[in-house]
């Protein structure tokens, strides 16, 4: 090789700049986060002093969000399941949960007329819940199958676009198949009225709700440590190519879990309808974007993750506007509870970028 | 065959151009005509003309679509009876003004600003549209439609705007007007109600983020504040379909704290449903009183309320009582029922006296030319219609005032609910309480 | 080569299943109902009536296309394709008159207590307004013959097929946007009556076969054009020349039908081109943070509301609902309004910077909700207007020469939207071409090497989220202007999703999709304003559906296509096995 | 003479796990240093470090007597150290060209403004930046020029991949280049052809080089140095024969295989 041929290029000396090493994006989120922590330490300060908010009231506000959160948390467990085995975000979830109460509202429609729902109350929420769970998981599975199967392999924004999609289509479905009201779900009367437990009187269908969700999650997670399906589960959330390696079939898992998926989701849609008497085709899109949120909070990807942060969102919005804004006396504070949910998102990612039970380290080159 | 395309494509599209406009000039344009005192030519905003025979065009600019459609469905109802009815009976057949039939363009307003603007451009561009009855909501008039169609010298008169600001003075456009009442109305008699009837002196007020709520509670203040009562908290939330939450709960126990002794919400269902429903589940809430308004007063707030139903005092705007003696009224109902079924909403008989106001008018200003065709002038017409003194419609007697409000005294029924079983109680019936008061009576309080 | 009986009979049985789902899909959702007064030609050929026979004809031309099945070309004769077809028509129309039947045997209310749509007014559309069972025949009949009719469409060749499809799609075009077509000529004072029914609204039977002939006149031109152009390329390609008119050039024509545009469409089509510039906008700005930097932001809207809102406030001169109205003029508003969209895309890029794909997705998601909530605040109600809006918002006004111009109405609008739409896509372009787009690039494929060759990612995330803010903005801006008023109804998650479905109908980090996108996805549903109700629905659709079939989008980018088919190229180059240059050393000099 | 680089007691660990553990390790200008090991001895933890990937828990790195500890990868690239990647990490999509003109992004300077404007400056520094990537990837001979430069990364084949990725670290214009397993998945002839390209980059570019590698065959002909590392700390240093004989290396190797056995 001749020598000259290629021109050696001058070596720039480059220096340190002296505020090259001022690591300005950490400094910027610790301010946003102390600005944001000292804010709301402040509000919460003039509001206690302020006691218009009873002992009785917080309580009550501390249960409230507790019963939001256990359906958030159980929504969240949708996303989070399928979130750990496929790495996608399924944004059509809240549809998959809204074609439950669907599904489960025309059946108590027809218990009702032959007043089953009243006569036995725990019977026909039972046949509510099988009926949920069926419509739902039949979305679910349809759904993967039609929209997300043949993309398994494409780049990771691809299936989170065409499920914004499945998202939009589905919830637009039900209202042309429905209506866009909103129809009344009948609900058993004994499910009226308070149960005093520890000296605190707990709203009935609260309770159903808190109960409901904690077994589930109970079940979900002995399902997953200890069942053959559930390893193969966790297998295939490691690594696909090896888990199908070891023999275990990926697409089978995966429908697994959907169908686990969309069984929580039919559960959470019948405690919803039973708890608010309503169903309607953009019932889903709400609690979806919150369980969403609360399974990205918690540390997506794992159980007691989405577990966590469906109680801390349930309680955040519950109190939240009352405990931080009414002592700064901002008109309508229940109006920006939304606010409060994704700021925390913001704040727990900055600090904590897999979320509260999720691995902080970064991805490994 | 080197380049034929282009000025192929070009030379098509204009002998295209060129025998469409050698059909041209059969209808539209400038009508010539024009005796008596107006001069088409001259005048502002010229004349209307249609030829003998040709079809009187007249827009409808409605929320016919969505979760809204009920309410504009409704209205464009009420739009075809008027037509029906223009030959003095309902029988089905279409009617004639001044001797042409009347075609309908129907537009959606989308119940948004978007669709308003949409739509008014869409009828404001078109030369044959003499007149729109439209929009469903103040959203989509207030500063868009009214502009957009005012600036053509098109009327615009609204069949369900309730939204105060349309007709205030320094925002009032001159080609817009309306049949529907005035919110300020409703949020006097409702505070009149609690303060004078209930005797209360603290009350909370809910509002759902749409400009009908934001403006019943804001007026509500007024009022009351105005009487002695205070308001102890003003909350607001988000709708389900606008993405809120469907758990009051929270909201409700903050209210509870300034011990409010009555909760205004005059939103919409299913939120008024779940406020009512979840109220009931709030100890501490007990023994205050809840009441919304003509937005809550439908069949599905009691369907989705159920017992909690019972006990909430629900304000509707109702037509005058002296109206319903004509007897036209029932006949109204009765076609209404027959050709179109099940009244979703309580504005098809503002739409109905939003049409026959401005037919009134037409045939009063309407020029007939000697080839059979008619010409309208624009500007004499609007003002024709803001003549109307005392026109007897099925709403009452209709005076508009300068600001464009076209309505009867205004009586605000308000009732209240014992049991969604006894039939006696359901919507319609007799008012606990009933106040009728004009527009200037109102805003003189005010 | 034929096909198997067997394979072409499950091949007919599928596709008639497919389109017998969707006949029941569009009825059940309300679409056959909702298009059945807009006639297309005469009295009697409404918009739902094509709707029922459309998927039988989709599906019987595609069924019969032929197929390569290990490297042989399977075609069907005529006969076959027609037979083909016929079954698949048959299967359609069968399955909507089981649905009439079950309807009928359970009774129309039951069956409307589940699904809505089903009313008596849709059953009379399904049996063509005439008895139940010769109603129903007849509709069945229609099915197959139309299977049948497509089918052997399908199997012309294609210089034969081309003009009539193009015909058919001109009539239904013309058809449906029959009152605008008719506003516009009415506008331009061309008579309309030859060409549309007065009493049924649609196209007179003159003017249908008008339309067909201008569609096929119009496919056959452009087919010679293409053949041209083919010709002219292959002879350039021997010359070894430049192209004889330089691709500049061919911006003049493209210019001068931009310029008169408003003058020929009238006002209302003006109006629509309007609102596609907004959305062009919009697309523009939410490209450059999804199709060039690879962040998937879904609270775009933020950028939109910030836009539209800082204008009407510091635009208004009188009291607009806010308590601060400095009374800016337009042209001096626009910069502070970009600064403060800027600033905010930075306020909103800053904590999300470490974050990936799907926790961006959901934190933007977050940002958007927030500023939907804000402008709704009763706290911010003094300067934003609370649930009230804002109105008297006043529009940008020139002289020139003594002539006013108000650029609130839509053909000046027109020109402002064009104006900063090309703006916008000058810039875009000129970045993608740069040392700063192939740092995004760069980044959107490989964030950790992309800084590990010196790029710094904080600084080019905080770029493309500040650039995509400011253009974003300029759409808000534009809003502000064309609307005049706002209400806080107009900033939800749907403007977001319009947004991104722009730019993955058109093809993400493409311009000119950006533009086709805008103007299919915006632009038609403002013709078609009946169609509002679905677009919800339709966007759902095409999201699902270009994923699946065409994730480069319309009018791709190189590069996306890539990214997209990787899989598939790099299976392609190893069937070809391109073969590996010599290596331009001698094994010797290698070796010690 | 300071050396080039100079690494004292750099110690990096993951949980309770030390990848690095007190290393301390220094380069001359214009040596070839290879670093050996086994499998986990923490070879590319030190290119992680060094190259700002991980912020290390002890230690200091300096390059030219100044520090880079606490500076991001893009600054230290941009000071004169580049690398490549043990498993491949090219830009897939972009060309081949484009690959290796982001390599040369941290020589310019063009930002928003001028890259709209496209100002004289920036349209010549955009031919400097093509010309150099066309100049890198032209080392490799024939293999990464002419009709390749407009192909996109992903259709290279293996080897090429690599090669590509050396190309585009040259185009940062680097001082020290840290090669990790650069013959890796190459075939013996490739792997004899490379031994020779990384001689020539010091040659003809003045380059001075570290390099991980497992071949034995290739740490003998490129190396002027030997380290070999094990549980993070070194274990031998010196020259081809003298760590391959030395016992501690062995027994880390064989020690290993033993145990895995």
């Amino acid at each position: 090789m001749a020598d000259g041929t290629t021109e050696v290029a001058p070596k720039p000396t480059a220096t340190v700049g002296r505020l090259a090493r001022f690591p300005l994006r950490k400094t910027i989120q610790l301010v946003i986060g102390i600005a944001v922590v000292a804010g709301a330490a402040w509000g919460a300060y003039r509001t206690i002093s302020l006691g218009t908010f009873t002992g009785a009231a917080w309580r009550d506000l501390v249960v409230f969000g507790v019963a939001q959160g256990a359906i958030y948390m159980l929504i969240a467990l949708g996303y989070s399941m399928v979130y750990g085995v496929l790495r996608m975000i399924n944004f059509a979830h809240g549809e998959v949960f809204m074609f439950g109460a669907f599904g489960s509202y025309f059946v108590a429609r027809v218990l009702n007329d032959h007043g089953l729902i009243n006569s036995s109350p725990v019977l026909s929420i039972a046949i509510l819940m099988i009926a949920g769970m069926v419509c739902s998981v039949a979305v679910a599975v349809l759904l993967e199958r039609v929209a997300y199967r043949p993309l398994r392999n494409a780049p990771r924004l691809v299936p989170l676009i065409t499920a914004i999609g499945a998202s939009l289509f589905l919830q637009n479905t039900a209202r042309g198949f429905f209506g866009d009201q909103d129809r009344g779900y009948p609900t058993p009367d004994s499910l009226g009225g308070s149960w005093t437990i520890l000296g605190i009187p707990i709203l009935r269908s609260s309770v159903i709700v808190i109960v409901v969700a904690v077994t589930m999650v109970a079940a979900l997670t002995w399902f997953v440590a200890r069942t053959k399906t559930g390893k193969s589960m966790r297998a295939v959330a490691e690594d696909k190519d090896i888990a199908s390696l070891m023999g275990i079939n990926v697409d089978r898992v995966v429908v697994m879990t959907f169908v686990i998926g969309g069984m929580l989701a039919g559960v959470a849609a019948v405690l919803f309808a039973l708890v608010f008497g309503l169903v309607g085709p953009f019932m889903g899109f709400v609690p979806g974007i919150k369980a969403f949120t609360a399974a990205v909070l918690g540390g997506i990807g794992s159980i007691a993750g989405a577990a966590i942060g469906g109680l801390i969102l349930g309680v955040l919005e519950s109190v939240g506007p009352a405990l931080f804004l009414t002592g700064l006396k901002i008109p309508g504070p229940n109006q920006l509870k939304d606010v409060f949910t994704f700021t925390i998102l913001v704040l727990v990612l900055i600090f904590r970028p897999g979320g509260i039970m999720g691995t902080g380290e970064p991805e490994k080159v | 065959m080197r380049r034929p395309s282009w000025f192929a494509v070009v030379t098509v599209l204009g002998a295209l151009s060129l025998v469409a406009a050698g059909c041209a000039k059969e209808e539209g344009g400038g009508g010539g005509g024009g005796g008596g005192a107006v001069d088409c030519n001259t005048v502002e905003f010229g004349c209307v003309t249609y030829a003998a025979g040709a079809p009187i065009r007249v827009g409808t600019l409605l929320a016919i679509s969505g979760s809204v459609a009920t309410l504009g469905l409704d209205s464009q109802h009420g739009v075809s009876l008027a037509i029906d009815y223009l030959d003095g009976k309902f029988d089905g057949k279409p009617g004639q003004l001044v001797g042409h039939p009347v075609q309908l363009d129907n537009e959606d307003d989308l119940c948004s600003k978007q669709g308003g603007q949409t739509g008014g451009t869409k009828l404001a561009s078109d030369p044959t549209i003499l007149f729109v009855v439209g929009t469903s909501c103040s959203s989509s008039a207030l500063g868009v439609a009214d502009k957009l169609l005012g600036d053509k010298g098109i009327i615009l008169i609204s069949p369900s705007n309730t939204a105060a600001g349309l007709t205030a003075p320094d925002q009032h456009n001159p080609f817009y007007m309306r049949t529907a009442q005035n919110d300020a109305i409703q949020a006097k008699v409702v505070s009149d109600f609690v303060y004078t009837k209930l005797g209360f002196t603290k009350a909370a007020t809910i509002h759902d983020e749409s400009p009908y709520a934001a403006g019943l509670t804001g007026g509500f203040k007024t009022f009351f504040e105005q009487a002695g009562g205070t308001v102890t908290d003003e909350e607001a939330f988000t709708t389900i379909a606008g993405g809120g939450s469907s758990d009051f709960k929270p909201l409700l126990t903050s209210i509870a704290q300034t011990k409010p002794q009555l909760i205004y919400f005059p939103d919409f269902n299913p939120e008024c449903a779940l406020i009512a429903k979840q109220a009931a589940d709030i100890p501490q809430l007990k023994g205050v009183k809840l009441m919304g308004s003509d937005g809550c007063n439908a069949s599905t707030f009691f369907d989705q309320a159920g017992a909690a139903a019972n006990g909430v005092y629900l304000s509707s705007p109702i037509p005058s009582p002296g109206a319903s003696t004509s007897g036209l009224l029932d006949q109204f109902n009765a076609a209404y029922k027959d050709q179109f079924g099940k009244q979703t909403a309580p504005f098809n008989a503002n739409a109905f006296d939003a049409f026959n106001v401005v037919a009134a008018a037409v045939k009063k200003v309407a020029i007939e030319n000697s080839d059979g065709s008619v010409s309208i002038p624009r500007v004499a017409l609007k003002d024709a219609v803001f003549q109307t003194k005392d026109y007897a419609g099925l709403t009452g007697t209709l005076t508009c005032i300068s600001t464009g409000d076209c309505q009867a005294p205004l009586a605000v029924n308000i009732g209240v609910y014992l049991s969604p079983d006894v039939p006696t109680n359901k919507p319609g019936s007799e008012p606990i309480f009933n106040e009728t008061i004009t527009l200037e009576d109102a805003l003189g309080s005010g | 080569m034929t096909m198997a009986r067997s394979e072409l009979r499950r091949r007919a049985v599928r596709a008639g299943l497919l389109a017998a789902v969707a006949i029941v899909y569009l009825c059940l959702v309300g679409m056959v109902q909702a298009f059945s007064t807009r006639n297309i030609v005469g009295g009697n050929l409404p918009l739902s009536r094509i709707l029922l026979l459309l998927p039988s004809a989709v599906a019987a031309s595609l069924a019969v296309r032929p197929r390569v099945r290990g490297g042989v070309t399977m075609e069907l004769n005529m006969g076959e394709a027609a037979g083909a077809g016929a079954s698949i028509g048959l299967i359609a129309g069968a399955a909507v008159a089981v649905g009439i039947g079950i309807v009928n045997l359970i009774g129309q209310e039951a069956v409307r207590g589940v699904f809505n749509a089903v009313t008596s007014a849709l059953m009379l559309t399904l049996t063509l307004q005439r008895s139940t069972v010769v109603g129903t025949a007849i509709l069945v009949a229609l099915s197959t013959a139309t299977g049948a009719l497509f089918a052997l469409a399908g199997v012309l060749a294609p210089r034969l097929r081309r003009p009539i499809v193009t015909g058919l799609t001109v009539v239904l075009l013309m058809g449906m946007l029959q009152s605008v077509v008719r506003v516009m000529l009415v506008q331009l004072g061309l008579a309309t009556q030859w060409l549309y029914s007065v009493t049924f609204g649609g196209l007179t039977y003159l003017g249908a076969v008008a339309s067909f002939a201008a569609g096929m006149a119009a496919a056959r031109l452009w087919a010679l054009r293409r053949e041209a152009a083919a010709a002219d390329a292959a002879e350039r390609a021997e010359a070894g020349g430049r192209p004889r008119i330089p691709r500049a050039m061919l911006l003049v024509p493209v210019g001068f039908v931009l310029l008169a545009l408003p003058a020929l469409l009238g006002t209302f089509l003006s109006a629509v081109l309007g609102q596609v510039g907004i959305f062009v906008l919009m697309g523009l700005g939410l490209n450059i943070v999804v199709g060039y930097a690879g962040l998937l932001d879904l609270g775009y809207v933020a950028f939109f509301a910030v836009g539209a809102y800082a204008t009407g406030v510091l635009t208004a001169a009188v009291n607009s609902g806010s308590s601060l109205h400095p009374g800016l003029p337009f042209l001096l508003a626009v910069p502070i309004v970009v600064l403060i969209a800027v600033a905010a895309g930075l306020l909103i890029g800053g904590p999300v910077l470490r974050l990936r794909g799907d926790y961006l997705a959901i934190v933007t998601l977050g940002f958007g909700e927030i500023a939907r909530v804000l402008v709704t605040s009763d706290w911010l109600k003094s300067f934003l207007g609370g649930a009230q809006g804002l109105i008297a918002i006043p529009a940008p006004t020139m002289s020139v020469g003594g002539l006013h111009i108000d650029f609130r109405n839509p053909q000046p609008f027109y020109y402002l939207a064009l104006g900063f739409c090309l703006l916008a896509a000058f810039v875009s372009w000129r970045l993608a071409n740069s040392r700063v787009g192939r740092a995004w690039n760069a980044m959107r494929e490989d964030e950790q090497v992309a800084e590990a060759m010196g790029v710094s990612t904080v600084r080019y995330k905080l770029l493309a989220f500040a650039c995509g803010a400011a253009i974003g903005s300029l759409g808000g801006a534009l809003f502000a202007v064309q609307i005049g008023s706002l209400a806080p109804s107009s900033f939800v998650f749907f403007i977001s999703i319009q947004s991104l479905a722009i730019i993955i109908l058109g093809g993400m980090g493409s311009i000119p999709g950006v533009i086709v996108g805008a103007l299919v996805l915006v632009g038609l549903p403002g013709f078609l304003t009946e169609f509002a109700e679905y677009q919800p629905l339709i966007y759902g659709a095409v999201l699902v559906a270009i994923m699946l079939y065409r994730p480069e989008g319309l009018i791709p980018n190189v590069r996306r296509t890539r990214e997209l088919h990787e899989e598939e190229v790099e299976q392609d180059a190893w069937l070809e096995g391109v073969p590996e240059p010599a290596p331009s050393m001698t094994l010797g000099e290698a070796v010690e | 003479m300071t050396p080039l680089l100079e690494i004292a007691g750099l110690t990096k660990r993951f949980g309770g796990l030390a990848a690095l553990d007190g290393l301390d390790l220094a380069v001359a200008e214009g040596e070839i240093v290879s670093v050996i090991g086994p499998n986990g001895a923490g070879k590319t933890t030190l290119f992680n470090t060094m190259t700002g990937l991980y912020g290390p828990d002890q230690g200091d790195v300096r390059f030219e007597g100044q520090s880079v500890v606490g500076l991001k990868p893009n600054q230290i690239t941009r000071l004169g150290i580049s690398r490549t990647f043990q498993t491949v990490h090219l830009f897939p999509n972009m060309t081949v060209l484009e690959n290796a003109m982001v390599g040369q992004h941290c020589r310019g300077r063009a930002g928003l403004v001028s890259s709209v404007l496209r100002l004289p400056a920036q349209r010549n520094e955009e031919e400097r930046i093509r010309d150099r990537a066309r100049d890198c990837l032209s080392f490799f001979g024939g293999r990464l020029s002419g009709y390749r430069h407009d192909q996109p990364a992903f259709t290279l084949s293996y080897a090429n991949r690599r090669r590509l990725e050396i190309s585009r670290a040259l185009a940062t214009e680097p001082k020290l280049l840290l090669l990790d397993e650069p013959t890796a998945g190459m075939n013996p002839k490739e792997t004899l052809e490379l031994t020779d390209q990384i001689w020539r980059l010091r040659k003809d570019r003045g380059l001075t080089i570290l390099v991980i590698e497992h071949d034995m065959r290739v740490v003998k002909g490129v190396s002027d140095r030997v380290v070999a590392l094990d549980y993070g700390k070194k274990i031998a240093e010196g020259t081809y024969e003298e760590v391959a004989h030395n016992e501690r290396v062995i027994e880390a190797y064989l020690g290993r295989k033993a145990a895995a056995g």
